[in-house]
């Protein structure tokens, strides 16, 4: 049985890896999975320099999920090299760093202090993140921007680019292609969806930045169906995420055409849950007589 | 660090302590380790709701394995762990956070101040600086303020500390709040411990100031992940923060309890 | 108190309305609400011939809501004038009838159709409903089209038009605005998010459409954010809709700045939903001194 | 029309009748105005799964005012079911769509044919043609049809009718579907009410037609509302349907029992 999956060159052993900003950088859940089992630990967003966030209250559940509004805090690119990816020198899992930024350079700055460190196999770059006024999601939503930056990426990295998606366009197809047309390695989708809750009883935002980014199981229909939508529209590998609660969701998105798909907000609700995405994955395979996960890519009718 | 988990705890028993106010306990490994001033994250069986409820340990039984939450029904999560029964099982994740910091009441006048649903939590630390251990502080006063007369736990705070109570009413103790009491009755102390909703913090955190008191202050915060990796749940510190370095503490892992001259509130 | 509120001169006994394709013409439901209690009954979709709608399966149950391709079937305006605004005349309710075309020339053909049906309050233009392929989706989604459209049916409207706007695009507040510049007299939203279910077992789509529009509690927070932007990019009213489960979430769409809601997946849930949110809007006010409903819309800090 | 609603409705009993089969009794208002063939929309508790489960109702018992469901454990909701204890309430919508129409077997020979989970509804079908009313039938016959040994329901189809059975394995009655065990025991009849899976209703139509029999035959289709209004549960008839005008007829309302010479199927 073959767990295995390649993008770009990159082998994993399974295609089983954290979403961004929902795992730390492994560390906190280290006490809970061993990360080896992993295909691969993707960390916070780390920038050229330290973030601050946005104020609290940054998140609220809402019906079958979350907003969060962190304003991806993080302690820039310095601390995460000497802490973080020391840390993940103990295991031998892929590491892929999601990279944000407020302009081109500071997303060039931060991808080319990456490009060196051995430790990292691959860089996800975050222009789609809808809780930072500064510009980031513009990438994201604009496929001219899009195009833009990608190109510059890639222009000075030496590891290979997921650039993540937003799902907060008309249309998925027409940004993937974008951003595969720019000489990205792969893509990775969904980012959060733009959301609202009000406390009636307050009137009041329940979030301090007002709206934040719905994940959860309640967004895993969109997900699925923008996954199903890029692959087809590009060549290039598609890392699927978006409510995943489970093995079964995960082969869901393997069907739409991921190559490998990313655990998020559940991760929340059950500490464990990459661990047995992993292992229920396995299971699907041995009880439907799966030899190679790379068989069912896609295969929906 | 503490060795955390998900794990199902059996309700052991469960009652109506005071208005709106449940007293649950609860049989779990996460017993062993918890300190007090730890919290644990209580899920809901609702699939609505994914996200854990951060509840402290009000006590800790070893023997039996066992916690105790005491807990006020305020929402969806509230409302249906009210309903568990002996027997019954709910998930929890814990123990999180850091708890008070008890060797800091070594020898020491130390008073532990509670407000509303933040009187819990100091229970567990009460008994625990009262116990024979090295640890023991100097005097140990309790200062708990209520709504009015339904003053939930006082008889137990009562049983290890010299108690105090406050009451927005009057209808006991003194009127007003924990620190109208403390003052009123010229408490002298070296340490406070205090947990309570932020105004009280606040007030707690400049009284302090103004007496030369050390405070360690347990905070409040919207949580999702409970474990420090989502960073919902920061408070504004004065000093860079290990993490993030951007003066952004985890009230989930740095936290609950933070010394009041770290915070900027 | 006063629950009463006005769209464009029209007014309503109370804000509260039935979500398009939820509720039928309000037949099937009058065995278990009172018509007469709601603000409005907005009925199907009603094109210029029958329609037939998409294979079967049309529907699928997913986490926190359910996924739809019905494909708009309808009967048509011959036999929904004579058979369904006919039972209505039982009713004084008001009566928004929405309506569905292919091209420009079928909506207008509605349109004219309905202009002298005195049982008929307003007209809703679905150019938003992402199940059928020919066309109707794509004046939703860009604002040159969304512009055409709406100025055209103007023209021949004698009845006040509500564009129905889709949530599969960019921008919410610049369709707003293109709907508001071409004269419509209200705008409602959200219109279903495109999802996919797939059935890992069979390896099938779970509908025959493959795609179907996602509504629904799942989608209450991205519809709570877009009626949130919609409303402050216009000075036409909003109807808010998507995921509403009872009276608090509907308080909710009228503090993010909707005049007027609408119930539509959750009556499927519990037939008796919309007299509900009724009562629970009155109880709202009384219990939080609320005089007039109008009063709160907006309010949100 | 009857009149729909939806109510709590009281476990009065449940049992496992068969591998995955469940047998439950609820008391329920519901129950005064069922017809066989008719059914429910039952709700689960579980917030994630908001649609009601169409189940038939097997059995009416007017006197305590209680249905019987028979349904097979298949995903989320029917494993929720079969968690039910008696005294536990459970919501339900009904009664739903037409039912048989008895009123075409008056006088006649009739066969009843139920395949796999299609064989409960006809229980209560069975019962009543079998009942001293007017609408009595000259012969009634039933055939039903399993995986294998496990004939659940069929004792109880043998007190009010002949009864054949076949099974996919061959272990009980005829080896085969309900049709083979028709061929082989060379039953004569003038109508035929039945339910079960697509392929077995297309044989059915196909056999009727060959041998000038009427047929009856209850669908399923995935369903949201269930009364009618979402047209999500259409199957296309010969003719124009009543609705929309477009050869769609509403399996939840005009159905779930069609004429098979009105259905294209
Ligand atoms: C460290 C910590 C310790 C706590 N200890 C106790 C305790 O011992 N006893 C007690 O009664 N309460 C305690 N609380 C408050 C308790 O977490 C909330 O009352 C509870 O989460 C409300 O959940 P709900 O589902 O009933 O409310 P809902 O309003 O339905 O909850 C919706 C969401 O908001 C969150 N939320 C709501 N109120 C709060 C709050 N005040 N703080 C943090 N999250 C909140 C919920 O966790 C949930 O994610 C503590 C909070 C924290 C942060
Ligand atoms: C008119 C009618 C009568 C029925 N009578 C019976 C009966 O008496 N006994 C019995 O065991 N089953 C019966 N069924 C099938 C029964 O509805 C499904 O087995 C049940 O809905 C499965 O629910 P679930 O949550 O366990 O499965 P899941 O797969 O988790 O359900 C997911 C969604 O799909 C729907 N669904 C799944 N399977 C079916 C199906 N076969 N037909 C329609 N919807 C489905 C569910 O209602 C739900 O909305 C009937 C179906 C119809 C349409
Ligand atoms: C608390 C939180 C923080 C997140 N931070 C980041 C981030 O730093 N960078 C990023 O690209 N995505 C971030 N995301 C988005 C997730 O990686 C993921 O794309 C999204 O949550 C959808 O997946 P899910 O539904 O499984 O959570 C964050 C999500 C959450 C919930
Ligand atoms: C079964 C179904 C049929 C629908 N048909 C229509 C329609 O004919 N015209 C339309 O404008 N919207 C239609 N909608 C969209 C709803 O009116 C509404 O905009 C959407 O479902 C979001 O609200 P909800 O989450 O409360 O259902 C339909 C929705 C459902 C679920
Ligand atoms: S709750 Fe996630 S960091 Fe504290
Ligand atoms: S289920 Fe809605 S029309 Fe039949």
């Amino acid at each position: 049985m073959n767990t295995k999956v390649k993008i770009a060159g990159v082998e994993f052993n399974n295609p089983v890896m954290t979403a961004s900003g929902t795992f730390g950088s492994g560390m906190e859940y280290a006490d809970f999975v061993d990360l080896n089992k992993l295909g691969a630990v993707v960390t916070k967003g780390v920038a050229n320099v330290p973030w601050e966030g946005n104020p609290t209250p940054r998140v609220a559940e809402v019906y079958g999920g979350m907003l969060n509004a962190i304003g991806l805090q993080n302690p820039g690119v310095d601390v995460f090299i000497n802490r973080d990816l020391e840390f993940l020198k103990k295991y031998d899992t892929k590491v892929i760093v999601n990279v944000c930024g407020k302009s081109v350079e500071d997303y060039l700055e931060v991808v080319e202090r990456l490009s060196d460190e051995e430790r990292v196999d691959m860089l996800e770059i975050n222009v789609s993140c809808p809780n930072v006024k500064e510009g980031a999601i513009a990438f994201g939503q604009k496929k001219e921007a899009l195009f833009d930056i990608t190109s510059r990426i890639k222009k000075v990295s030496k590891k290979p680019i997921i650039m993540k998606l937003s799902p907060n366009v008309t249309s998925i197809a027409e940004m993937a292609k974008a951003a595969e047309a720019a000489g990205a390695d792969a893509i990775s989708l969904i980012n959060t969806i733009t959301g609202m809750k009000i406390d009636i009883y307050k009137r009041k935002f329940a979030l301090a930045n007002k709206t934040g980014g719905l994940s959860g199981p309640a967004i895993k229909p969109v997900a699925v169906r923008m996954v199903y939508e890029a692959s087809r529209a590009v060549n290039i590998p598609v890392i699927g995420m978006g409510g995943i609660a489970n093995a079964e969701d995960a082969i869901e998105f393997i069907m739409a055409g991921a190559t490998a798909v990313a655990v998020g907000a559940m991760n929340f609700h059950d500490p464990y849950l990459t661990g047995k995405v992993v292992d229920g994955i396995e299971e699907y395979m041995r009880n439907y007589n799966v030899d190679d996960i790379n068989s069912i890519r896609g295969i929906v009718e | 660090m503490t060795n955390k988990m998900k794990k199902e705890a059996k309700v052991l028993s469960q009652k109506l302590l005071a208005d709106g106010i449940f007293d649950l306990w609860l049989e779990t490994e996460i017993a062993k380790d918890t300190c007090p001033g730890q919290f644990v994250g209580v899920y809901t069986v609702n699939k609505a709701a994914l996200l854990p409820r951060p509840i402290s340990v009000c006590e800790v039984n070893k023997e039996k394995t066992a916690i105790r939450l005491v807990y006020r029904v305020v929402g969806t999560g509230t409302a249906e762990f009210a309903l568990y029964q002996p027997g019954d099982y709910m998930m929890i994740l814990g123990p999180l956070g850091n708890g008070f910091p008890l060797e800091k009441a070594e020898g020491k006048k130390v008073v532990l101040m509670g407000g509303g649903i933040g009187v819990p939590p100091l229970l567990e630390t009460v008994k625990r600086l009262g116990e024979g251990t090295n640890k023991k502080a100097l005097e140990v006063m309790t200062v708990m303020g209520y709504r009015n007369s339904e003053t939930f736990l006082s008889d137990e705070f009562e049983k290890y500390s010299r108690l105090y109570i406050a009451s927005d009413d009057g209808s006991v103790g003194t009127k007003g709040n924990v620190i109208d009491a403390l003052k009123e009755k010229k408490i002298d102390c070296d340490v406070i411990f205090a947990c309570g909703p932020m105004p009280m913090l606040r007030g707690i955190k400049a009284y302090a100031q103004e007496n030369g008191i050390k405070a360690y202050l347990s905070l409040e915060e919207r949580m999702a992940c409970g474990v420090g990796a989502c960073l919902g749940c920061i408070c504004k510190t004065k000093k860079v923060d290990d993490h993030s370095h951007v003066k952004n503490a985890r009230i989930c892992t740095d936290g609950p309890v933070f010394d009041a001259d770290d915070l900027d509130m």
